[in-house]
């Protein structure tokens, strides 16, 4: 039986319209406006398309409560689409972002040539698919989402032409994207032809019958490769050092959060809907993988991030680290809480870890190279902006009173109440490792003697950190607030 | 019977295609035994009945992809082939893989409770198309933004360097 | 007047509001914007004793859990399971410890006039320290608590690490990783308790709340739990007091930190930790601390500590490192006193950390003195500074005195009565708290050793000539010293008043939660 | 008689194929063709599994995207490759190793 | 009652100075830093004397001792009070420690003359007043702790008044940390009487300990007594701890006089009486024996010492010795009248030995001195008188207190015969006695002189120096004079009541204790001698003590005045024991050997564990990291150890760097891990899960 889509169904997918025609009006004045005008113009029009997608999914929220109220989930699109809060909230939140990242693109590089309406395209083109990534649970969608959100990416990374490590970082990037996704596709079709069918749920009800077998665990571990691979798992993290250290820092803080969060909150929904589903000893096991995962995860990025001398690799060790503590809220299973933890440290992620490569960015366009050295001495080359990133570096150890810790505290709190007490434990020793290597980017800032030229600080940058920086304190003291706005949130669209 | 027969030919240039890619040095004969291969998938297709599909892995892979990928050939291929060789450890490591690999998936194939195991006939285009434009109208859709943004940053990524060609570093 | 409520919120966030006004002032009264502010907030801290007078019932109420006063909560997250409160109070624990804290900081505060470098940032960050502490001493909710706890460490690490001596990397790093350990097991025991917590159907955070019996399981059931989560509290407070064998990142620390700095973390940020065991480790896990395994490791460390502590220093040779290693002897007593569970040894403890506070503050401050006037620290190479500098010498002798535990200086009252209270003890059987007795008092003749050999080696001896034209104690420098050097007289000879007044009946209260009695 | 199983079989050596060659082989090209091996044993997947009457026309629709997905990648690819080519003058993906620890 | 408040106001007077000086001493200047020092002094002296006469003028009757106290602190819920005690003992002490402080004070005013740090030296003299009188008044242990310190304290900073002299500075820390070792077991011994009779309050704890609170305890109360007596022995300079006080002569001649003749170093022994009745007899038989080591053992040191002061030092230690022992052996009276007679003799004879240096121009060795006697007349004289005195003539104060300490002896040998060395020895030590200070004064003051140029140029001291030195020789005749000891009244259970004394010596005994643990015991115990009169050995301890002095001095004669003995032949002939002596038994040199040693070597460990062990352990497990990475084929680079902090964190910083080593920018390397990893799953999934 075929499903003709309806035309409201449109209307309900709104803002992603608004971003795709944003991608065609980038590309339509780039033809018709003068050439060192892009610039300003299409950076423009990317903010305005970028905020109307915002404003319009905040005015859905209401219409997608109303759903919820009236039908237990609403589909989109032959079923492909998930429209509930949790995607006009991932809706909002990437575009939010965006608009940080894309600001501080236009701060960081000077791109009057042909380059910046493509590096626009590609980034809303990536939104597009992280937004889809995250909002479906038709297999073969996600799968094309996954591709449009990895694609742009590997472009995105190697987008620093003529740079050697960018040009080997995009082709790492994309053979190991082309390799995992490649693999995922194969566990698709596998999950297919257990189920006859691409609808997760459909395919965990029939993976729920007749026990666990090694096809299902083949087909699920396939999967599971491609969406570790999004949040940069061990093992399958090894393309974020690489990746992160050859884009420029906005692209890696592009990457580091948004893919990395688009995909959990993916995980998170097929996790719920297996658990909900799978039998007992099933749920255990999956608990297990996910414990085992988190842990392997953030240890070998805890570790291996303190040898590193590019801030930037650094950061990236970083945000594979963060990802294991993330991809503990999907351990809990069966808990929404979990889930929300995982979004309120999603949120609070963003601000420190765009704010981080924001200065990194900076320092990197004064001094040519993202190099610790680079980073010697900053405490007096410009204050500010030092005092600022020691605000990001401590709230990514997890200190308070920044954000950092308010979200690592529910997470830990959502663990502990569910005897995962091995990750409680697993947490704070990488939090003290992890102390190692933010603390060396402390210390060059302020126990080195600076040598390299003072750095400047353009005021649109240092609004957009002033407000990432204020927003993890302020975060930390209504982190209550936070917190419940996201169990809200997630008790409404998995509970 | 001819079916068995014909699967076997196909399979047997698949698995030959692939240990030659396997052994070959040399890029340019890798790139003639890939479409070799694409070609035998193309057969496989046909033997499954899915006529549409061979003809668009005709057109598309042959045609495109592996045109493409032969461009890519001759636009890098000033490389010498004998210095790409893998280190003799990564050779036994990757055997290993390999064969657990592929004895773990014909255990799980052998095994796996297959939603279905009975032969249909043959689907027409038309309920490809109707399919198409019905039930999978998202991915549909979203392949066209897809297709879209990925040729934007290719063309972007493949275009020549400008000023400085010729200068190495 | 103020209205009494929020006097502990004002006295705790003033030198907040004191680093938001240094962010804009002019670069030169940047020191005296935060002398003024520290001394505001000393100020204020000394409108809480007219809270503290009367009858013994009137200062320590009826129970522990009625000892508080100006008591300030505000809901701060109550959602999803959580019961958080911005809930501040002190009690005769907290409150001469907030007295200590304000005066201390003022007093380095115009120690630190001759910081020159970055002073702006310095003093941001000493006043974020003030409020730090402060905090930590007056939180009466853990988590308040913990984020307080945390708050010295940020910028404790940079005023080590940027204001501090050569290896002032090392030692700052080495502070940070230790205290984040401590604090991070503490943060497993806050989980712990917290959602084992049942006051009234939910979880509670509120200390008031968990040092009732019944909100915690009994101790009979979850004994693990209890003895789990106070080993875990007290590492935590342990690598802050700083106890055998988590001590070695203080002598880095002390050494290395600029001089008013090392007041602070020698005077008040060690206190921390017999605050915590005293606030948080018995009144809430009242059974663990009165088992006789916890008593035995507490006091045995305790005794190392004193022994340890007091040979380490002995065989130093750095002035500074010398005083570093005498305050991990001191804090010793706390130790003991605290672990042997006697009213008298907590008092001692009490009293030995206020006293240490004090006397500490000023060896420090003393040997930055003679740091300022020679740039070296070298025992070995100073000497007969007596003749030069008499009154220097003077001040030195009754802080260093005063440290060595001589009675009528603020020493002695804390050794004696943690000595008197462990002979005491009942928790250790007759024989060992009598044996950790008489070890930890011979303490007292290696403490003696060590100050009179310093004191011999520093100021004694022939004057030399390298030392000729040292100039004497400024007035500035007599300043800071002399409310010290009253100090330490005044608590030396007025124990009481001075201190047992006001938490003596807290700390009754609190040995009464514990099941013996 | 052929049946699903052989399909499956087939395919999973394919699958085991295209990985041995991206491991093995240095010239990025080559790993390229690895990964349409893959590719092409998903899809045989999809349509062998729609052959034999599990989720109807869907496996070839499926199929259809995935070789949409395989030329986009491919595309994609080997801009990237031409890009590595001209910065790194080798096509050896091994030449690549400004960035590891 | 009045009596009380007078002696604290007497008390607090030196403080007073102590308070004025230490503040504008320097302003006040020389000399009248020493005017208000010594008219502070003197004035409690008069205060004192006053309270004396009343306290003596009351009749027997009517001195009932007078205990004051006010609350200080509260050591967990026992009180603790700091007050005064008032009885004959506290009068008669009080009174002489203000005279002979008065003395000194002003002799110390010419002797001090010209000294750069003149007002400090008054500064500390009285606080140290003010802490002796302290001690003399309280009447609980922990007051008496307290003052003890701080006499201690102020004997650190005057032996070290000189500090520029290292051997100064040695000594005064010496002598602090040789107490400190007798403070700490006196500490304990209070914390013993703390913990179980509730209280430090003297009268309180005697109480508990006559209800019987340490029955069924051991011997808790022997070790407890023994304790309390080792602060005794660090002040007091006994054996062990006698080791500081011959070294303390480095300070100033009036503070040796003072501090480490008169009051200080007789503190112990007034502790000892003040504590006496909680000893039992196993307790006083140990200090009986401390006692008599001591007095031996320093009465021989002191034959062959040759600076005036170390000889005078020496002969204190016996001195000290003597009255321990005499404690020990029950003589609780005869002790204390040989402190108060001794403190009277000793600080003449060390401002005499004082005026004689302060003469000889800082000269302080005996064999360079000689017939100073027609230079120095009236030092030479009262040098005499107590050089007699503290050899027991007749007649002089000197003779009648060690007449007791003797008789006391002797009948203690006669109920415990096997302890018969109790008399021996100290029999012996009184010829020796009457020995060396026959040597000392014939070497000073008479013979040739051997030094011309000091000789020449020696003077006779101002007078501000010679009338106190009148002044203690005319106490040091007089005050034995017309005593005579109590009736002792038996009155069961260890309690006994005195009657009808006379003198200072009746005074004394007024104080002694009514009741004691060793007399309860003692009496518990069946006395197999029969009683015998006390008179009886009284009048052998005369003959005794008489025929001893006698031996003495005309030894000394023969040898030093008549030469018919040569000294330097007979040390030739007896060198072991002479350099034995000389050597002081070698006893510094073995503290020196073991304990100093010892401690700093623990220092040292202490030390080098801080930095190599604990630092380092796991910067040692890092290392087996990193070996163990070495063996499985890895090379681990271990370049930039300098983050490296130590421990844990060099573990997780080579486990780091172990674990970046997978990150090998090869992305084959990379899909391989990935694959392998994959293919592991497969492979349980396939063949180990079902």
């Amino acid at each position: 039986m075929i499903e003709v889509p309806k035309i409201y169904e449109l209307y309900q997918i709104w803002p992603v319209m608004i971003l795709i025609v944003t991608i065609a009006l980038i590309l339509g004045s780039s033809l018709s406006v003068e050439r060192k005008m892009w610039k300003y113009f299409l950076t423009a029009i990317a903010a305005v398309g970028l905020s109307f997608a915002i404003c319009t999914a905040g005015r859905l929220m209401p219409v997608a409560l109303a759903i919820k109220l009236s039908r237990p989930q609403e589909l989109l699109f032959g079923k492909s689409i998930i429209f509930d809060q949790l995607f006009l909230f991932m809706v909002i939140f990437l575009c939010v972002f965006l608009f940080g990242v894309i600001i501080l693109s236009a701060v960081l590089w000077s791109r009057s040539s042909w380059e910046w309406p493509v590096f626009l395209c590609s980034l809303v083109g990536s939104l597009i698919g992280m937004i889809f990534l995250c909002s479906t649970r038709h297999l073969l969608f996600f799968a094309i989402a996954f591709e449009l959100a990895s694609m742009p990416s590997y472009v995105l990374v190697g987008f620093r032409r003529f740079n050697t490590k960018s040009a080997e970082g995009s082709a790492k990037y994309v053979i190991f994207g082309a390799v995992c996704s490649a693999i995922m596709l194969y566990g698709i079709s596998l999950l297919y032809g257990l189920s006859g069918s691409f609808d997760f749920s459909t395919i965990s009800f029939a993976l729920a019958a007749g026990g666990v077998g090694v096809t299902k665990i083949v087909a699920l571990v396939c999967l599971l490769v491609g969406i570790a691979f999004k949040i940069s798992l061990v093992p399958m993290h090894f393309w974020c050092p690489d990746a992160f250290e050859a884009a420029g820092a906005d692209v890696a803080g592009w990457l580091s959060v948004a893919s990395k969060s688009a995909a959990l909150i993916a995980l998170a929904r097929f996790v719920q809907i297996l658990h909900l589903s799978g039998t007992a000893e099933f749920n255990h096991s999956l608990m297990l993988t996910f414990t085992v995962l988190a842990i392997l995860t953030m240890t070998v990025a805890n570790l291996s991030a303190y040898w590193q001398t590019s801030v930037k690799r650094l950061m990236a060790y970083s945000s594979i680290a963060h990802a294991g503590y993330m991809v503990c809220g999907i351990a809990v299973l069966g808990d929404v809480m979990g889930v929300a933890a995982i979004v309120s440290y999603v949120v609070v992620y963003m601000l420190m870890n765009l704010g981080a490569f924001a200065v990194v960015g900076l320092v990197e366009r004064e001094t040519g190279s993202d190099d610790l050295k680079s980073f010697a001495g900053l405490g007096s080359r410009n204050p500010y902006l030092s005092a600022l990133m020691i605000i990001f570096l401590f709230s990514l150890v997890g200190i308070p009173p920044f954000a950092g810790f308010a979200v690592k505290w529910i997470m830990l709190s959502v663990l502990w109440q569910h005897n995962l007490s091995i990750l409680v434990v697993a947490i704070l020793a990488n939090t003290l490792f992890s102390m190692f290597y933010y603390m060396k980017i402390a210390r060059a800032i302020y126990f080195e003697d600076a040598t390299l030229p003072a750095v400047k600080f353009p005021v649109l940058a240092s609004v957009v950190l002033t407000i990432c920086a204020a927003g993890l304190i302020v975060l930390f003291i209504g982190w209550g607030a936070m917190n419940t706005y996201s169990n809200n949130l997630i008790t409404a669209v998995l509970g | 019977m001819i079916e068995t027969i014909l699967f076997y030919i196909f399979a047997m240039i698949m698995v030959v295609s692939g240990l030659a890619i396997l052994v070959s040095t040399n890029i340019v004969r890798m790139a003639y035994w890939l479409i070799g291969m694409l070609l035998a998938v193309a057969g496989i297709y046909f033997l499954l009945g899915a006529y549409f599909l061979g003809v668009v892995q005709i057109i598309v892979y042959v045609g495109g992809v592996a045109v493409l990928v032969v461009f890519g050939v001759m636009l890098t291929s000033r490389q010498l082939a004998s210095q790409l060789l893998p280190r003799a450890w990564e050779v036994v490591w990757l055997i290993c893989v390999t064969g657990i690999f592929l004895a773990g998936l014909v255990r799980m194939i052998l095994k796996g409770p297959w939603a279905g195991n009975v032969k249909q006939s043959p689907q027409t285009v038309a309920e490809i198309g109707r399919s198409l434009l019905g039930n999978f109208i998202g991915p549909f859709e979203l392949a066209s933004v897809l297709l879209l943004v990925v040729l934007l940053g290719a063309a972007y990524l493949a275009r020549p360097r400008v000023p400085t060609l010729g200068i190495k570093k | 007047m103020m209205n009494s409520t929020w006097l502990l919120t004002w006295i705790i966030f003033l030198p907040l509001i004191g680093m938001g006004v240094l962010l804009v002032v002019p670069k030169k009264i940047i020191r005296e914007t935060a002398l003024t502010f520290t001394l505001a907030t000393f100020i204020l801290s000394l409108l809480m004793i007219p809270h503290f007078q009367g009858s013994s019932l009137q200062i320590s109420g009826k129970d522990y859990q009625d000892g508080f006063k100006l008591v300030n909560v505000v809901p701060w997250i109550h959602s999803s399971g959580f019961n958080i409160d911005y809930r501040v109070g002190v009690d005769g624990i907290g409150f001469p410890l907030v007295l200590l804290t304000t005066l201390i900081c003022f007093l380095s505060c115009l120690a630190s006039w001759n910081i020159s470098k970055g002073i702006r940032g310095y003093f941001i960050l000493f006043l974020l320290l003030e409020t730090g502490m402060i905090g930590v001493f007056t939180a009466l909710d853990f988590f308040l608590f913990y984020v307080f706890w945390e708050l010295t460490l940020l910028p404790m690490y940079f005023l080590i690490g940027i204001w501090g001596g050569p290896r002032k990397e090392y030692a700052a790093i080495k502070f940070f990783l230790y205290t984040l350990l401590g604090s991070v097991l503490m943060l497993i025991a806050m989980l712990w308790l917290y959602f084992a917590s049942n006051y009234n159907g939910e979880h509670t955070f509120s200390f008031i709340h968990l040092s009732m019996p019944g909100v915690l399981p009994s101790y009979a059931s979850h004994q693990t739990m209890w003895i789990v989560c106070f080993a875990l509290l007290y590492v935590g407070f342990a690598v802050k007091i700083p106890v055998f064998p988590f001590h070695t990142w203080l002598p880095d620390a002390h050494v290395e930190a600029p001089t008013p700095i090392s007041m602070i973390l020698a005077g008040l940020l060690l206190k921390m930790g017999g605050y915590g065991l005293l606030r948080v480790s018995y009144p809430v896990l009242p059974h663990a601390g009165a088992a006789h395994v916890v008593a035995w490791v507490l006091g045995i460390l305790g005794v190392i500590n004193i022994i340890y502590g007091a040979l380490c220093a002995m065989a130093q040779t750095d002035f500074k490192k010398l005083v570093a290693y005498s305050s991990i002897s001191h804090m010793g007593f706390v130790l003991l006193g605290i672990g042997l569970l006697t009213e008298a040894g907590f008092q001692g403890a009490m009293f030995q950390m206020i006293a240490h506070g004090i006397t500490s503050a000023a060896m420090f401050f003393l040997v930055g003195v003679i740091y300022d006037r020679v740039h070296h620290r070298d025992i070995t190479r100073l000497g007969g500074l007596a003749g030069q500098m008499p009154i220097y010498t003077g001040l030195s002798i009754v802080g260093f005195f005063a440290g060595m535990g001589l009675p009528g200086l603020a020493g002695f009252i804390g050794e004696i009565y943690v000595l008197l209270g462990s002979w005491q003890a009942v928790v250790l059987g007759p024989m060992g708290a009598r044996v950790l007795t008489v070890i930890s008092a011979s303490g007292m003749i290696l403490t003696a050793g060590y100050i009179l050999w310093a004191i011999q080696r520093v100021y004694l001896g022939p004057p030399k000539p390298e030392y000729a034209n040292t100039p004497d104690i400024t007035l500035r420098e007599i300043c800071v010293m002399a409310p010290m050097a009253v100090l330490s007289i005044a608590l030396g000879v007025l124990p009481w008043q001075t201190v047992f007044t006001f938490a003596n009946g807290t700390l009754v209260h609190v040995l009464k939660l514990l099941p013996s009695g | 008689m052929i049946g699903l199983t052989h399909y499956l079989v087939l395919s999973a050596i394919l699958m085991v194929l295209g990985l041995a060659i991206i491991i093995s082989k240095r010239n990025a090209i080559a790993i390229l063709i690895g990964v349409e091996f893959i590719l092409n044993a998903a899809n045989l997947n999809f349509i062998a599994f729609s052959r034999h009457g599990i989720g109807g026309i869907s496996g070839q629709t499926a199929g259809i995207f995935v070789i949409v997905l395989a030329a986009a990648e491919a595309a994609v690819a080997l801009a990237i490759f031409l890009n590595f080519y001209h910065q790194i003058s080798s096509i050896d993906i091994d030449r690549g190793n400004q960035l590891k620890g | 009652m009045n009596i009380a408040y007078a002696l604290i106001i007497a008390f607090l007077l030196p403080l007073l100075g102590f308070g004025i000086l230490v503040f504008f001493g320097r302003r006040i200047g020389e000399p009248r830093a020493g005017y208000l020092a010594a008219g502070l002094i003197i004035a409690s002296a008069i205060i004192a004397s006053g309270s004396a006469v009343s306290w003596i003028s009351r009749g027997q009757e009517n001195r009932i001792p007078v205990s004051i106290s006010v609350p200080w602190i509260y050591v967990g819920s026992q009180p603790v009070e700091l007050g005064v005690r008032v009885d004959s003992l506290t009068v008669v002490m009080f009174t002489m420690v203000t005279i002979v402080s008065s003395c000194i004070f002003v002799y110390s005013i010419g002797y001090m003359h010209g000294d750069k740090r003149f007002p400090r030296f008054f500064t500390y003299l009285s606080l140290f007043g003010f802490s002796m009188l302290g001690l003399v008044l309280a009447n609980s242990l922990l007051g008496l702790f307290i003052f003890w310190e701080l006499v201690g304290i102020c004997s650190y900073f005057l032996i070290g008044f000189w500090f520029e002299k290292d051997s100064a500075s040695n000594a005064a820390k010496k002598a602090f940390i040789v107490n400190r070792i007798g403070d700490f077991l006196f500490f304990v011994g209070i914390a013993i009487m703390l913990g179980m009779t509730g209280g430090v309050n003297l009268e309180g704890v005697f109480a508990k300990v006559r209800e019987g609170v340490f029955a069924g305890h051991g011997s808790l109360l022997t070790f407890a007594g023994i304790c309390l007596f080792f602060g005794a022995v660090g002040k007091s300079a006994q054996f062990p701890l006698h080791v500081w006080l011959p070294d303390a002569m480095e300070g100033p001649t009036p503070v040796s006089a003072l501090i480490h003749a008169a009051t200080m170093v007789a503190a112990g022994v007034y502790l000892v009486g003040r504590i006496f009745p909680v000893f039992t007899p196993t307790a006083l038989l140990f200090i009986a024996h401390i006692g008599v080591i001591t007095l031996f053992g320093s009465a021989l040191i002191a034959i062959v010492m040759t600076d005036i002061k170390r000889v005078l030092a020496y002969s204190t230690v016996s001195q000290l010795g003597y009255m321990i022992l005499a404690l020990g052996v029950g003589g609780w009276v005869a002790g204390l009248f040989h402190l108060i007679t001794h403190a009277c003799f000793k600080a003449l004879l060390f401002l005499g030995s004082g005026s004689v240096i302060h003469g000889c121009h800082g000269e302080q060795d005996i064999r360079k001195m000689g017939k100073l006697h027609g230079k120095m007349p009236i030092t030479s004289i009262t040098f005499l008188i107590a050089t007699l005195a503290i050899a027991g003539f007749p007649f002089l104060s000197g003779f009648y207190s060690k007449d007791a300490m003797l008789a006391s002896m002797l009948a203690f040998t006669w109920t415990h015969g096997s302890h018969w060395i109790l008399f021996i020895l100290p029999s012996l030590a009184a010829a020796i006695t009457a020995f060396y200070m026959m040597r000392v004064y014939l070497l000073t003051f008479h013979t040739t002189a051997k030094d011309e140029h000091i000789y020449h140029h020696a003077h006779e001291s101002p007078k501000v120096m010679w009338i106190p030195l009148a002044l203690l020789a005319a106490l040091t005749i007089g005050i034995g004079w017309f005593g005579a000891m109590p009736e002792r009244k038996a009155m069961g259970g260890g309690v006994y009541t005195y009657e009808g004394g006379r003198g200072l010596v009746g005074l004394i005994a007024e104080a002694q204790p009514r009741w004691a643990v060793s007399w309860q015991m003692a009496e518990n115990l069946k006395s197999e001698k029969g009683e015998v009169s006390h008179q009886v050995f009284h009048t052998w301890a005369t003959i005794v003590a008489s025929s001893a002095m006698a031996m003495g001095i005309i030894f000394a004669f023969l040898v030093y005045s008549l030469k018919l003995i040569s000294a330097q032949r007979m040390a030739e002939r007896f060198w072991p024991i002479y350099n034995l002596l000389v050597n002081k038994f070698y006893m510094d040199e073995l503290y020196r050997a073991t304990f100093v040693a010892g401690v700093l070597k623990l220092a040292a460990m202490g030390k080098w564990i801080d930095k190599n062990i604990l630092d380092r352990i796991a910067d040692g497990s890092a290392r087996w990291v990193v070996r163990w990475a070495f063996f499985s084929g890895l090379t681990l680079d271990n370049r930039g150890v300098d983050g490296a902090v130590n421990g844990a964190a060099s573990l997780a910083l080579a486990g780091g760097n172990f674990a970046r080593k997978g990150q090998t920018g090869r992305v084959r390397n990379y899909v391989l891990a990935m694959a392998t990893v994959v293919a592991i799953v497969v492979l349980v999934a396939g063949f180990v899960v079902r």
